[in-house]
C-alpha cells in the first residue's frame, strides 16, 4: 500500500505541499487561478505545522484501521481494501463532522469553501505521486510502497 | 534615517501578476527581505537586505520573483571600480577587515581555460567508454623506490608490501570544510556521498561529530593549527590524516569560531568548551619549520602504526616548489595543494584575492620540481582550488595530479549559490550555517544524492575524455602533458606548465 | 408463539441492522467466508443510517441516501437480511430467536444489537373532550406527537409538516436528539420551542457557557428554549395536539410536539431470557453476555466509560461501530478487545458546530482531584473551547466553532496521553500535533507505528 | 609523400614525436640454430601494404659470432667529419677491436642513404671512465652503454648508434623494408632471431635513425601503435635517467624494457602486469596473492603502463617477447612450427614463409608470447 511518510527532521516549513495541495485540488487545477486575489477555491489537505525550527506537514495517514471509518454516520469515508486509501465520498458527506471528532491526527477540515462536506487526503490518486510529495523541495514527505518495503525502513510493522 | 552610503546590491523583482501571496519567499528568507503586509495582502520586499542567494526565487511556485542584480551607476572610472568605492563605504562605516566568503571572484587568469585536452584520430583509435573498460580508480600514498618479487617455481612472490593508500574509484576527492563552517547536515551530505562514490571527504579541522564516525572509512581527517577534535581515536578511526598548514583562500591566515556558534555539538565535536572561541592560529605553534613538521608527521604515524597515509596540505604560494620538495622529504604520503581561487567560509577578502598563485601554475611547478629530485614516486599529489568542471578535472590529472579536492563544487551540488556571505552564518540553502531552521532544508539525502551525481557525472566525462584521447586508465593520463596544449598563453607560462602551445603536434 | 410458521436455521443470527450489527457482520465475512449470516430488522428497510433521520428531515437527504452500506453490501457479504421481524424472544438453552411474525431462528451464534427505544416521559395527555390518557399511548394515536429515532417517524413528521403547514415546532428534550431534531427543523425555517429539564442544553456534554452560546444562536433565528422545564399537560383537540403547559404554568399553542427526552437500551424483549441486564445488557470485554454464545453490541448494551471508570449507556456510532467489529470478530474465531470508550458528539446547529468528548460537563477546577479546566473564548467569533484534565491527562473537551483538530484530543484521552507540558497551550486554537510530547508525536508522525 | 619530409641525415631528427602505423614480424629458433635473413624478408614483404616506404629495418641475433663477447655498435653517419668525431670519443672509452663500413647493395630504391659503420669494442675501466660521481657498486658495464649510447646520440653532431648490444645488430633506414634488407644484404648473415619492421608514419617524417627496430644494449623493438600514454611514460622514464631524444613510441619502450627487466629486475613473465596491467576488475577476481602482486605493480609502476593500441616483438639475445596492448586494438598472431616461433602482425606473413605451422594463435590483449633461446649454438 502507497503511504506518504514524513520527515519532520526535514519539513523546512515553505508550505508549497498545502500550496499544491489547494491547486490540485482546485477546479481549475492552474495555481495562478486557484490563487485569483489571493483566494484558493479549496483547502488545503495538508497541514503544516511549525514551532520555531521544527515543522512537518502532516496529511490522512490512511490508517489500517481507520476511527473516521466507523464514525461516519453517512456511510461516505471509506477504505479501499485493495489500495488502503481512506476516501471520503463528498456526495454522500453529510458533514457531521463525526470524522473530525475521531481523527488522531487532526487532518480532516471543514471544506466550507467548496460544500459543506468533510476535507481530506485523497492520496491524489489519480497521480502518479501526491502533489505534495512531487513538491516538497526538501524529499521530507516520501511516497513509499509499504508493501514493497516489507522489513525495510518503511515496511508494515 | 542615517546616511547610508552603502547601497543595495540586488534588486528584487515581483510580479505582482504572478505572486500568490503564498508567503512561501517570507519564510525562506532568513536575512528577513519579504515581508507579508496583511492589510494590503501582499508581499513587500525590502531590496537592500537581499544577498543574492536566489532562495527565494528558486521556491516560488510561480515565478513571479526575479532577483537582479542592481549595478551601482557610479561615474565612469576604470581605475576606481564600484566595488572599490563600495569596500570603502563599507570599511568606513565599520572600521574593520573586509570579509567574505567562498573562493576569489577575481578575474584573474584562470589557466585551466587556456589549456586544450587532445583526441585520438586514426592513427590511433579512440576507445568507447560505453563498450571498453575506462579504469579511473586512483591510489593516494607513497611508493617504495623498488619492488622485490620472489620467484618460487612458477609462483611470484611479492615481498616489498606496498605502504598504505587511499584507493579511490575516481580521482577526485570531496575537500576540507569542517563541522562548523559548514552544517551537520552538509557534513552528512559530503561524508555520504564520499561512501557511496568509493572516495573520501575531509573533515577540515572542526573535528569528527559523532554522527559522522560512521564514515570513518572514507574519512580523511584534519589536524589543523587549533588540533580541534584531535586525539586518538580521531586519528586512528580515519582512513588517512591530513596536516593542515595553509588553505588556498587566505595563506598564512589562521581562523576563528566565534563562541556564540560553539554550539554544544560543535563544542563536542572540537573538544573545546561551549561558547569559547575557537581559533585556529595562523601558523601551528609546535611547526615552526620543516623538521619541526617532520617530527609531527612521524607522531602522527606513530599514532596509527603506519596504517594511514598520512598528507600535508599548503597553500599554492610563489615559493610552492621547494615548500613541496620538502614535505616530501619530511615523510609526507600525500601533498595537498590549494590554489589562491580555493575557496572558504571566510576570509579577508584583501587576502583572498591577492595571496598565493594558480592551482595550475603550482602543480606543474611541483610535479616537475619532484621529478626533476627523483621524489615524485614518494607522495602523491591532490590539486584543490577551484576545480569547476571534469575538464579541469582532466588537466590537472595531465598536469600530473593524482588526484584533486572538490569544495566549493561539492557546495554547489547541494545547492550552494555563491552568494558569497557564509560567514554570516545565515546560508539560506541550510550549508554554512548552524541555525536549526536553516541546516534543515539540507536533507543530506537529496544531499548525498545530488553529490553522487555530480561525482557520478564528472567521472563519466573523465572517461569519455580518455576515451577519446584512447587512453583507457588514468594512470596513463597522469603528468601525460602530450595531451595538453596551451592557448593565448606566453611562452613562460607554456614553460611553466611543461606543455606545448595548440597547433604543435608531438 | 404457536403459529411456526417458518423455521430458519442459520450460523450466525444478528439482531439489529445498524451500525452495530452491521459492523459485526462485515467482520464476521472476514474470517469465516462460507458460513451463513442472518439480519433480522424490525424495520421494513435495508440498512439506513439512523444519525442521518434529521438530515433527510432536514430536506437535505431523500430517504435513498440513507443507506451507509453500500447497496450490495448485504449480496456482496452473503449476508440474509430479514425486514420486518421484531424479535419477541430469544432462547440461549435452545439457540432460538422468536419473532412477532411467528418465525423462528435457529442459530450458532447470536449477536444482540437491536439499539434503543425513546423513552416516554410521564405526561397527561388532554383532550378537549376531558379525556385524558398518558403520552405514551397518545404517540400511536394523536397526530402531531412524534419521536425521532427512525426513519418512518422522520417521514411522519414531514409529511405532518406539510399537512398542518407547521410554522412553529416544539421538541421536549435538549439532549443529542433533541438538538438534532432543532437542527434539521431550523433548516426548514420553522421557529422552535425546546423544553429542557435540566438548566442547559445538552446537559450530559454542554456546561452552562456551552449551554448559553448555543441558546443564543437558537434564539437569534426566532426560536425559544426552555430550560429547567418540562411538559406538565399536553392538550389534544380532534385527535390532534393545539398545546401544552410547561412547568412554569405558560401555555404554548403548538401542532407539533418532538419528544425526545433520551433512548433507553432495548431489552424488554430479553426479559425472561438467562441474558443478563441492567439498564442495558452486560457484557464482558469480548462482548460476549452472559448467556453463553450471545454476543451483544451497540446501543443495547453497557459498557465502560473509561474516563468515570463507571459501566454506562453509550448510544454513541463510534461505539456501536466498534463493539459491533469486536464481537464480530470473536464470534468468527477471531479474537479482540473492546477496552472501553467515552462518549463524544459533533453536532451542528445554524452553522455553528460543536463537538465535545468525554467528560465535559465537567466546570470547575478541583485541586483534590487534581481537576484542571483550561477555557478559550472568541466571543466574537463564537469559539469557545474547553479542555478537562485530570492528573494531567484529557478526561473531557468542548469546542464549539473551531473544531478543526478535535480529533487529536480524541487521540490523546485514547492513548491516555500526559499533556502537562503542554499547559494553557493545550486550549488554543493553533493547538497541533507539533505541541504534543516528542516521543509521541514522533509515533504519531514519524514513522514507527504511524499506522494508528 | 613530398620528398621534402625523406630525411636521412642525423640532423634532420625531427624535434617532436614520430609516431606511427606498422608492419612487425619476428622469427625466433628456439634451439638457437642460426638462419640467414631471406625468411624474415619474405615474410615482411607480405606486409608491404602496412609500409609506406618510410622506414623499415631488421634486427639479428647470432650474427657476429667471432665477437659475440664484444659491444657491436653499428652508427650512422652524416659525413666523415661525424664519424672522426664518433671514433675520437669512441677510443677514450673502448678499444676498437675491429671497424668497417656496413657492406651495402646499391639500388634506385635506396635514395641517399647516409654513412653507415660497424665497430667491435671492448670497454676500458669502466670507473675510471665514468665520469658522474655514482656509487661504484651500484653501476655495471651495461649503465655505462646505456649512459654512452644516450649521451652520443644526443650530443655527438652527424652521428647515431642505432646499434648497442652484442652479437646482434639492427639494419634499418628510410624506405620499403624488403628494400632496406636488400640493400643491407642480410641474406648474407645468419642469426636465431629476426625481428622487423615495416613503417608506415603518419603525422611526421621519416630518417633513418629514427627507423625501426630501436636498439639499447641488446634490446631491440619493433611496435605497430601509436600510445597514448607516450607523455606519461616518456615523463616515467626521463625522471629515471633516460632522456627520450627521438620522441619514438619505440624508443620510449625500449626504454620501459630496459628499466624495467634490466635495472628493476622484473622478470619477463609479470612484465606484463606493468605494460600491459590486466584491468582493475580482473584484479579484482585474482586470488589474494596474486591480486596484491597485481595490484602492487599496477600502483607502483603506473608510469610504465603503455596505453593505446600497440602490438611490439622485443628482442633479445635470450628471447623474443611479443605483447599486444591490453584491449587487443593491434593485430598480433603468433605460430609455431617445430623450434621456430613466428609472431607477425599478419597471418600472411607467417604463412609465406612457414605454410603448415603446427599451431597459430591470436595471443589475447596483455598477454606475453615469449619464446627463449634454449641452447646456443
Amino acid at each position: 500500500m502507497k503511504r506518504i511518510f514524513i520527515d519532520e527532521q526535514y519539513c523546512i516549513g515553505c508550505r508549497l505541499c498545502e500550496i499544491y495541495c489547494q491547486v490540485k485540488h482546485s477546479k481549475s487545477k492552474k495555481i495562478l487561478k486557484a490563487f485569483r486575489e489571493g483566494q484558493p477555491d479549496v483547502m488545503s489537505r495538508v497541514l503544516v505545522e511549525e514551532i520555531g525550527s521544527n515543522s512537518f506537514a502532516i496529511q490522512c495517514r490512511h490508517c489500517k484501521d481507520a476511527p473516521c471509518v466507523g464514525a461516519c454516520i453517512s456511510g461516505a469515508m471509506t477504505k479501499n481494501e485493495n489500495t488502503g486509501v481512506v476516501i471520503c465520498d463528498e456526495e454522500k458527506c453529510v458533514g457531521c463532522w463525526s470524522c473530525i471528532m475521531v481523527c488522531p491526527y487532526g487532518v480532516i477540515k471543514r471544506d466550507l469553501k467548496a460544500s459543506k462536506v468533510a476535507s481530506k487526503c485523497d492520496l491524489c490518486s489519480d497521480e502518479e505521486e501526491p502533489v505534495c510529495v512531487k513538491n516538497c523541495p526538501n524529499e521530507a514527505l516520501k511516497i513509499i510502497d509499504t508493501d514493497k518495503n516489507i522489513g525495510g525502513e518503511y515496511g508494515e510493522k | 534615517m542615517p546616511l547610508k552610503l552603502n547601497q543595495s546590491e540586488f534588486v528584487v523583482e515581483r510580479d505582482l501578476n504572478k505572486c500568490i501571496s503564498c508567503e512561501v519567499c517570507v519564510r525562506q528568507c532568513s536575512n528577513d527581505v519579504h515581508e507579508f503586509d496583511a492589510d494590503d495582502k501582499t508581499v513587500l520586499s525590502e531590496c537592500s537586505k537581499c544577498i543574492g542567494c536566489h532562495r527565494c526565487e528558486s521556491l516560488c511556485p510561480t515565478e513571479a520573483i526575479t532577483i537582479r542584480k542592481k549595478e551601482a551607476e557610479f561615474k565612469e572610472n576604470s581605475n576606481w571600480q564600484p566595488a572599490h568605492i563600495k569596500n570603502i563605504y563599507r570599511q568606513a562605516d565599520s572600521g574593520g577587515v573586509l570579509l567574505t566568503g567562498m573562493g576569489s571572484d577575481k578575474p584573474h587568469t584562470v589557466y585551466w581555460d587556456h589549456i586544450l585536452f587532445n583526441a585520438a584520430q586514426v592513427t590511433n583509435p579512440s576507445i568507447d567508454p560505453l563498450r571498453e573498460p575506462m579504469e579511473i580508480k586512483t591510489f593516494i600514498g607513497a611508493k617504495p623506490e623498488s619492488l622485490e618479487i620472489e620467484k618460487i617455481g612458477d609462483e611470484f612472490k611479492l615481498k616489498t608490501k606496498l605502504g598504505p593508500h587511499l584507493e579511490l574509484s575516481t580521482p577526485i576527492l570531496i575537500s576540507a570544510m569542517s563541522y562548523g563552517s559548514i552544517s551537520l547536515n552538509a557534513c552528512k551530505s559530503l561524508a555520504s556521498a564520499a561512501e557511496a562514490f568509493g572516495t573520501f571527504y575531509n573533515t577540515g579541522e572542526g573535528g569528527m561529530h559523532k554522527e559522522l564516525a560512521r564514515y570513518a572509512k572514507n574519512t580523511i581527517v584534519q589536524v589543523a593549527s587549533g588540533r580541534f577534535g584531535v586525539d586518538r581515536q580521531y586519528l586512528r578511526s580515519a582512513a588517512a590524516v591530513e596536516i593542515k598548514i595553509g588553505q588556498g583562500a587566505k595563506p598564512g591566515i589562521g581562523g576563528h569560531l566565534p563562541g556564540e556558534k560553539v554550539t554544544a555539538d560543535i563544542s563536542g565535536t572540537r573538544m573545546i568548551p561551549q561558547g569559547s572561541d575557537a581559533i585556529s592560529p595562523a601558523p601551528h605553534h609546535d611547526i615552526y619549520s620543516i623538521e619541526d613538521l617532520a617530527q609531527l608527521i612521524f607522531a602522527i604515524k606513530e599514532a596509527t602504526d603506519y596504517l594511514k597515509p598520512v598528507g600535508v596540505k599548503v597553500s599554492a604560494v610563489h615559493n610552492i616548489a621547494p615548500i613541496a620538495s620538502g614535505i616530501v622529504r619530511a615523510g609526507a604520503d600525500f601533498v595537498s595543494i590549494d590554489g589562491f581561487r580555493g575557496g572558504t567560509g571566510a576570509a579577508p577578502q584583501a587576502i583572498r584575492d591577492n595571496v598565493g598563485i594558480p592551482i595550475e601554475l603550482a602543480l606543474a611547478a611541483v610535479d616537475t620540481r619532484l621529478r626533476e629530485e627523483g621524489i615524485r614516486h614518494k607522495a602523491a599529489i591532490i590539486v584543490a582550488g577551484s576545480m569547476r568542471s571534469s575538464s579541469d578535472i582532466i588537466k590537472a590529472i595531465a598536469l600530473g595530479a593524482d588526484a584533486v579536492y572538490i569544495a566549493t563544487a561539492a557546495l554547489i551540488a547541494l545547492g550552494c549559490h555563491l552568494c558569497q556571505k557564509c560567514y554570516t552564518g545565515k546560508c539560506n540553502w541550510g550549508i554554512a550555517t548552524q541555525d536549526p531552521y536553516l541546516t534543515k532544508r539540507l536533507n543530506p539525502s537529496i544531499g548525498t544524492r545530488k553529490l553522487s551525481g555530480l561525482l557520478r557525472a564528472w567521472s563519466l566525462e573523465i572517461k569519455e575524455m580518455l576515451g577519446g584521447a584512447g587512453i583507457n586508465a588514468i594512470e596513463s593520463l597522469r603528468g601525460n602533458k602530450e595531451h595538453l596544449r596551451g592557448i593565448n598563453l606566453s611562452e613562460t607560462e607554456l614553460s611553466i606548465l611543461g606543455i606545448k602551445h595548440a597547433g604543435q603536434a608531438w | 408463539m404457536g403459529k411456526n410458521k417458518n423455521i430458519f436455521k442459520t450460523d450466525y443470527l444478528i439482531i439489529g441492522n445498524s451500525a452495530a450489527g452491521l459492523s459485526a457482520a462485515e467482520n464476521i465475512r472476514k474470517n469465516d467466508k462460507n458460513r451463513a449470516i442472518s439480519v433480522l430488522t424490525r424495520e421494513k428497510y435495508s440498512n439506513y443510517s439512523k444519525p442521518l433521520i434529521p438530515y433527510y428531515l432536514a430536506g437535505s437527504l431523500d430517504p435513498g441516501s440513507l443507506y451507509f452500506k453500500k447497496r450490495n453490501f448485504y449480496t456482496e457479504n452473503s449476508i440474509d437480511l430479514k425486514t420486518s421481524e421484531n424479535v419477541v424472544f430469544v432462547s440461549s438453552s435452545d439457540n432460538i430467536v422468536l419473532t412477532e411474525s411467528g418465525s423462528q431462528y435457529l442459530y450458532n451464534k447470536l449477536l444482540i444489537a437491536s439499539g434503543g427505544r425513546p423513552i416516554m416521559p410521564q405526561i397527561k395527555v388532554i383532550e378537549k373532550t376531558g379525556k385524558s390518557y398518558s403520552l405514551g399511548e397518545a404517540m400511536n394515536s394523536v397526530n402531531g406527537i412524534f419521536t425521532l429515532t427512525t426513519l418512518d417517524d422522520a417521514i411522519r413528521i414531514r409529511k405532518h409538516i406539510n399537512e398542518y403547514s407547521v410554522k412553529t415546532a416544539s421538541i421536549l428534550g435538549g439532549g443529542l436528539i433533541g438538538l438534532k431534531a432543532a437542527e434539521a427543523l431550523l433548516e426548514l425555517h420553522l421557529s422552535i420551542n425546546v423544553i429542557e429539564l435540566s438548566d442547559k442544553l445538552l446537559s450530559a456534554s454542554f456546561d452552562k457557557t456551552a449551554s448559553d452560546i448555543f441558546s443564543e444562536v437558537i434564539k437569534a433565528s426566532g426560536s425559544s428554549i426552555y430550560c429547567g422545564q418540562t411538559i406538565d399537560e399536553i392538550y389534544v383537540e380532534n385527535n390532534s395536539i393545539t398545546a401544552y403547559k410547561l412547568s412554569s404554568g405558560k401555555k404554548i399553542t403548538s401542532n407539533l410536539l418532538i419528544v425526545a427526552v433520551g433512548v433507553l437500551p432495548d431489552v424488554e424483549y430479553l426479559k425472561n431470557s438467562e441474558i443478563k441486564t441492567d439498564g442495558g445488557i452486560i457484557t464482558d470485554c469480548s462482548m460476549k453476555t452472559s448467556a453463553g454464545n450471545i454476543y451483544a453490541a451497540g446501543d443495547v448494551v453497557k459498557s465502560q466509560d473509561v474516563l468515570s471508570a463507571s459501566e454506562r449507556n453509550m448510544a454513541i456510532w463510534p461505539i456501536a461501530v466498534k463493539q459491533g467489529a469486536v464481537a464480530g470478530a470473536n464470534m468468527s474465531g477471531a479474537s479482540a478487545a473492546y477496552s472501553g470508550g467515552f462518549l463524544m458528539n459533533s453536532v451542528e446547529i445554524l452553522g455553528m458546530p460543536v463537538i465535545s468528548l468525554g467528560l465535559s460537563s465537567i466546570d470547575n477546577e478541583d485541586s483534590t482531584q487534581d481537576l484542571k479546566v483550561y477555557k478559550a473564548y472568541d466571543m466574537g467569533r463564537k469559539i469557545y473551547r474547553k479542555i478537562v484534565i485530570r492528573q494531567n491527562r484529557i478526561i473531557g473537551a468542548i469546542l464549539i466553532g473551531a473544531i478543526e483538530r478535535a480529533g487529536i484530543y480524541c487521540g490523546l484521552i485514547n492513548n491516555n496521553v500526559d499533556v502537562a507540558e503542554i499547559g494553557q497551550n493545550i486550549v488554543k486554537e493553533d493547538f497541533g500535533l507539533i505541541q504534543l510530547p516528542a516521543d509521541y508525536r514522533k509515533h504519531l508522525v514519524v514513522g514507527e507505528g504511524i499506522e494508528v | 609523400m613530398s620528398m621534402a619530409l625523406i630525411k636521412n641525415r642525423k640532423s634532420d631528427i625531427p624535434d617532436f614525436r614520430v609516431s606511427s602505423g606498422c608492419a612487425v614480424f619476428g622469427i625466433l629458433n628456439e634451439s638457437g640454430t642460426c638462419f640467414d635473413g631471406r625468411m624474415i624478408l619474405e615474410g615482411i614483404k607480405m606486409m608491404h601494404d602496412r609500409s609506406n616506404g618510410l622506414g623499415g629495418g631488421f634486427a639479428a641475433y647470432g650474427i657476429y659470432p667471432q665477437y659475440k663477447n664484444d659491444w657491436a655498435f653499428h652508427i650512422l653517419y652524416d659525413d666523415d667529419a661525424a664519424r672522426s668525431r664518433m671514433e675520437d670519443i669512441l677510443k677514450k672509452s673502448f678499444a676498437i677491436l675491429y671497424f668497417e663500413e656496413i657492406p651495402t647493395k646499391r639500388s634506385a630504391a635506396i635514395d641517399n642513404p647516409p654513412i653507415i659503420f660497424r665497430y667491435f669494442l671492448k670497454l676500458k675501466d669502466i670507473y675510471s671512465l665514468y665520469e658522474r660521481n655514482v656509487p661504484v657498486d651500484s653501476f655495471s658495464e651495461e649503465d655505462f652503454i646505456v649512459d654512452f649510447v644516450l649521451k652520443m646520440n644526443a650530443r655527438v653532431q652527424g652521428a647515431y648508434i642505432i646499434s648497442s648490444g652484442k652479437n646482434m645488430g639492427i639494419f634499418k633506414g628510410v624506405g620499403f623494408p624488403e628494400d632496406i634488407g636488400n640493400y643491407f644484404r642480410i641474406d648474407e648473415y645468419k642469426g636465431y632471431l629476426w625481428t622487423s619492421h615495416g613503417r608506415f608514419p603518419t603525422n611526421s617524417v621519416g630518417w633513418w635513425g629514427g627507423a625501426h627496430p630501436f636498439g639499447l644494449l641488446n634490446w631491440s623493438v619493433v611496435h605497430n601503435g601509436e600510445i597514448s600514454s607516450y607523455g606519461r611514460n616518456q615523463r616515467y622514464v626521463a625522471s629515471l635517467g633516460y632522456e627520450c631524444s627521438l620522441s619514438t613510441d619505440t624508443e620510449a619502450i625500449t626504454y620501459l624494457f630496459d628499466l624495467l627487466a634490466r635495472k628493476k629486475n622484473i622478470d619477463l613473465e609479470i612484465m606484463n602486469m606493468i605494460l600491459a596491467a590486466p584491468l582493475w576488475e580482473r584484479i579484482e577476481r585474482m586470488p589474494e596473492d596474486d591480486r596484491e602482486l597485481a595490484m602492487t605493480l599496477r600502483i607502483m609502476y603506473g608510469g610504465a603502463l603503455i596505453n593505446g593500441p600497440f602490438s611490439i616483438i622485443v628482442g633479445h639475445n635470450d628471447f623474443m617477447y611479443a605483447l599486444n596492448d591490453r584491449i587487443k586494438l593491434r593485430p598480433m598472431v603468433a605460430a609455431r612450427k617445430n623450434e621456430y616461433l613466428y609472431v607477425s602482425s599478419e597471418e600472411s606473413a607467417i604463412i609465406k614463409v612457414c605454410p603448415k605451422p603446427d599451431i597459430v594463435w591470436r595471443p589475447e590483449g596483455g598477454i606475453p608470447v615469449i619464446g627463449r633461446i634454449r641452447k646456443k649454438d
